[in-house]
């Protein structure tokens, strides 16, 4: 069976989920790759959104927006933000997320927030962005608080780069132990899936490093379009091919093929 | 209690004027949000303003993009999978609008602060990254400071941050139903409309339906926000549209694209007034200019079920009518 | 999502232990509270119980007069027109039990602080006073320092108190309606459940009446306590009697003025056990214990028509028993 | 009519809760008086209990508590502690409320905690009381933040004592500015019914004196009865007999007649 790339990096992704936990989907491949996971192997997970949706499935196609009909029409329960991204995200409650990121750096810092011709961090003070993105949304209290958490990016040298413009979202911060010096209660980014491949965290450095790329990719392909020096794992593997099942499933959950029509 | 109903007109001329801190919820993106309410704003002129709103909506857009807004601050400011806020990151990013970032947790806990009046909030996010370095209110100095200060739990001596809290001036909030007093049910996650009505200092709610106080009875463990609270009462019916609304209906997918594009633009955001905006002036205009047709189509909501169990109180557009000549009274 | 339904034998076995931090909930005098879960904790012979309740009620009243509990953090402790909790007065007047002492506001603002794990709660309520001066834990200094210790809002400089959040290692809350999954529906008063509920590490749910999951998707925004963080579900029929239960039971006036007067004394206590706690295993033995006239007479309350919408949804007592059965499995 | 003091107290306090009023009203005497004065006077009082019920008035007698059936068959919502006791009344909104007090000293300071053979402040370290009372309950949240509030209290030498045990519901504290310099954002209470007159706090130094009197007691009797010299208003008056349309309008209220049996 044929697939895009976005299909393939939301299978890559969720397979990154497991049954049982407790997880945090925004809008797009985020819940894409949730509702795959919990079709395809995690019939137990329990996913909700950043409006407190808890205990439903999207009906007629991905939701346009967290508070989509499509998400509220079998819902078990409505709460507020305050019970979904603090009660059980910024605690330290939640499991896993999927986030996305417009730029992502080596020790997994995200921006969603804009792009500068000159950053705040370098220019030494802030100037509005030349383009304006979406801000952080729920991903800062994801990225401080959920044990763990998966970045989605699609794999470009612009994207991949050595330091974000603005740390939306923090990752490991300058990597080594800086996340823990800032207190934060959550674990910080378990992977990157990218259009190419799979970066995990140096266990001490917290710098990303290829651990995986999608058969047709390849390393070379993938550390040209990175910002920074990536590191291999030095057994370094290809990611399994989806299966037809996979395919089947994830087709399932994007009912309107919206992920088909991309890339 | 007092009927509180007025026509959208009357409560826009009352609640807002030009340089005020303006709060509109759900501020949902895609979902429930007072849309009608920045519209009627556009029409009367406002601007100047100072936005507080969780997310960016629809609103928020049309209000950047017609040149209202001074200052937002905002969890998060696009239109999911409808795009980016093609209007107000025109405002933003052309300096015409100073735009003051927190993530969405730190939104709804900063309402929440408001609404229990404490002078600060303790930040366990946003901090050590760039909301807390990057200040659109102090934008000379990085890493900034004064925007979320660092604190100290007494108990362990850890580092925090603390936030600021919000108590603006006038929320406009949407909900499914509202009776004439001014107690509502949301259906729907409320996102942080609960405690937006506490932490405004005035509150006007935006109603799809207005509904007998029976309802209320019968389901008061639903009515979220209380009589007790708000000022003002507006019946608007689709008044989220072209946004959604949980129970009633979806989110006009073709509109939500046709009018972000045309935000794109000062040219394209007078083309959309002149034809959007500007036309109607009563609910059954409006209704009009949206079309039956459309209107079918959005109203036929998997959600619709949601609303059975309070049809029987929901009041009609001759009712409504004569409630609200009845508040004029 | 499991079957999370339990016995309360069970699950009093599992999720209570000796020197624990117990909570429960709503801990209201007179309304909704957990009680059938403490009896049975009583009957299990817990001892040392370290107890957080926003309010006294007849469990903590009876598990403080059997000399079970150490330790109480509570905001009020009477029985309102009940009068004063003896039982909890006489465990604390003889120092057996020490008490620390908030205002019901305090208690409910630190199960938010402990539901957000924060490491303080900011406090404009209990200072400059006696709840801030004199600490059951820290007896012997007056006036205490690290009670309520003051801290510094970073934007004004004010003065302010700081609360220790509550994150108890198991909640016994009571809710009107749940379903197997631990989705849960409370009618009347919320008290500080919702919060209480996300703030303990373990939720035990104990439920008046078991409904289908349907009821829970109808009224999703009445679902404020939701699967996700329950770990246990108890079907026990009047679990707050003699306490009222809101659209189900009202207060048993008789057996609050005589259970009270027993828990006076040991001896009353006793007596009061024998017949009262000790003699049943199933509901229905319970039922039989209370009688049918009471129970008829109890369950005539005005609030009967607030259960009106989810009565199609309740479980019968042998569809209960047959999903138990399945739990187990 | 004939009237018990229980019911002149109640009608007493009803008439200093003003029409349109955000109130916060607990069971007993506090939900008698503002009943009554929302029947009597007061037809768009809001009163509203520390659970968050609001909407409602008492069916079939008053309540038991808070939480009675007897309070929760008519409300038009039900929320919460956090909303009632935090975002209504330790933010400063609520306009008024009626609280009680075992003790209450010149500075209006309320003991509902405990009463000591030695209280703590005087010990210089905390001892369990000699009596366990109830607490503060919410108390404590209208004392530090409601607008004003009513004090009611039984008038005797015991009770009305120059400094409380504990302080469970700081009045004015020591007097003067003492308040103030706390930052509560409330502004303290307004008065004190008792079972035999009036306390008003003077403007400056905040000590209870005599405002009025009911008929059947006496300036003398008052001040017997007060444990700190109590000073008396140059125009100290007499309270207004109960008229016959309160006293039916506190019956309506109290239609069990609880507080006809009592003193």
């Amino acid at each position: 069976m044929e697939y895009t790339k976005q299909e393939f990096m939301a299978i890559v992704t969720g397979r990154e989920i497991k049954d049982g936990q407790l997880i945090i989907l925004g809008v797009g491949l985020s819940m894409l790759a949730g509702y795959f996971a919990q079709l395809n192997h995690a019939p137990n997970l329990m996913p909700f959104t950043e409006g407190g949706v808890y205990g439903s499935t999207p009906v007629g196609g991905l939701p346009w927006g967290i508070e989509c009909n499509r998400i509220s029409a079998n819902a078990t329960s409505f709460t507020n933000a305050i019970d979904a991204l603090g009660f059980l995200v910024a605690s330290g409650r939640c499991d896993n997320a999927v986030i996305g990121a417009a730029q992502v750096d080596q020790y997994g810092n995200v921006n969603t927030t804009g792009i500068w011709e000159d950053p705040p961090w370098r220019l030494g003070k802030y100037v509005p962005p030349r383009v304006r993105l979406n801000g952080s949304g729920g991903a800062n209290d994801i990225a401080v608080g959920a044990k763990s958490y998966l970045i989605m990016a699609s794999h470009e040298k612009r994207r991949f780069i050595e330091k974000v413009d603005y740390i939306s979202s923090p990752g490991y911060l300058n990597g080594g132990d800086a996340r823990q010096r800032c207190g934060f209660v959550g674990g910080g980014p378990s992977a990157i899936i990218s259009t190419l491949g799979i970066l995990r965290p140096d266990p001490v450095t917290k710098q990303f490093y290829l651990d995986a790329y999608f058969s047709f990719s390849s390393v070379e392909e993938i550390q040209d379009s990175t910002g920074w020096d990536l590191k291999v794992s030095p057994d370094v593997k290809v990611v399994p091919e989806p299966t037809e099942q996979e395919l089947i499933n994830i087709r399932t959950v994007d009912s309107t093929g919206s992920l088909r029509k991309k890339g | 209690m007092r009927n509180k109903l007025m026509s959208i007109q009357d409560a826009v001329a009352k609640y807002t004027w030009d340089g005020m801190t303006y709060c509109h919820g759900a501020a949902f993106p895609v979902g429930s949000d007072s849309i009608a309410f920045g519209k009627e704003m556009v029409k009367q002129g406002r601007k100047d303003l100072n936005v507080i709103c969780h997310c960016g909506s629809s609103q928020v857009n049309l209000l950047a993009a017609v040149g209202a807004v001074r200052r937002v601050e905002v969890g998060f400011s696009g239109l999911e999978v409808y795009g980016f806020a093609n209007g107000l990151n025109r405002a933003v990013t052309s300096g015409q609008t100073i735009i003051e970032d927190y993530s969405n947790g730190a939104m709804a806990f900063r309402f929440f602060g408001g609404a229990m009046n404490w002078p600060f909030v303790p930040a366990t996010v946003n901090i050590c990254n760039d909301q807390q370095w990057c200040s659109g209110d102090d934008p000379g100095v990085y890493p900034a400071t004064g925007k979320i200060p660092t604190i100290t739990d007494p108990f362990t001596g850890q580092t925090l941050g603390a936030f600021r809290s919000l108590r603006p001036e006038v929320a406009a909030i949407h909900v499914t139903m509202a009776d004439i007093y001014g107690n509502a049910i949301m259906l729907g996650s409320e996102w942080s409309r609960f405690e937006m009505s506490r932490a405004a200092q005035k509150v006007v709610l935006v109603a799809d339906k207005i509904v007998d106080t029976g309802c209320m009875r019968q389901y008061p463990n639903l009515v979220r926000i209380i009589a007790e609270v708000v000022d003002a009462v507006v019946w608007w019916p689709l008044c989220s549209w072209p946004q959604a609304s949980c129970g009633l209906y979806d989110s006009d997918e073709e509109h939500m694209f046709y009018m972000n594009k045309a935000m794109k633009t000062a040219e394209g955001t007078e083309d959309y007034c002149r034809k959007w905006v500007e036309p109607y002036t009563t609910p059954s205009e409006y209704l009009d200019l949206i079309g039956p047709e459309k209107i079918a189509k959005l109203t036929a909501t998997e959600t619709a079920f949601l609303m059975d169990p309070y049809r029987k109180w929901i009041k009609s557009d001759v009712e409504v009518a004569e409630l609200l000549d009845q508040a004029k009274g």
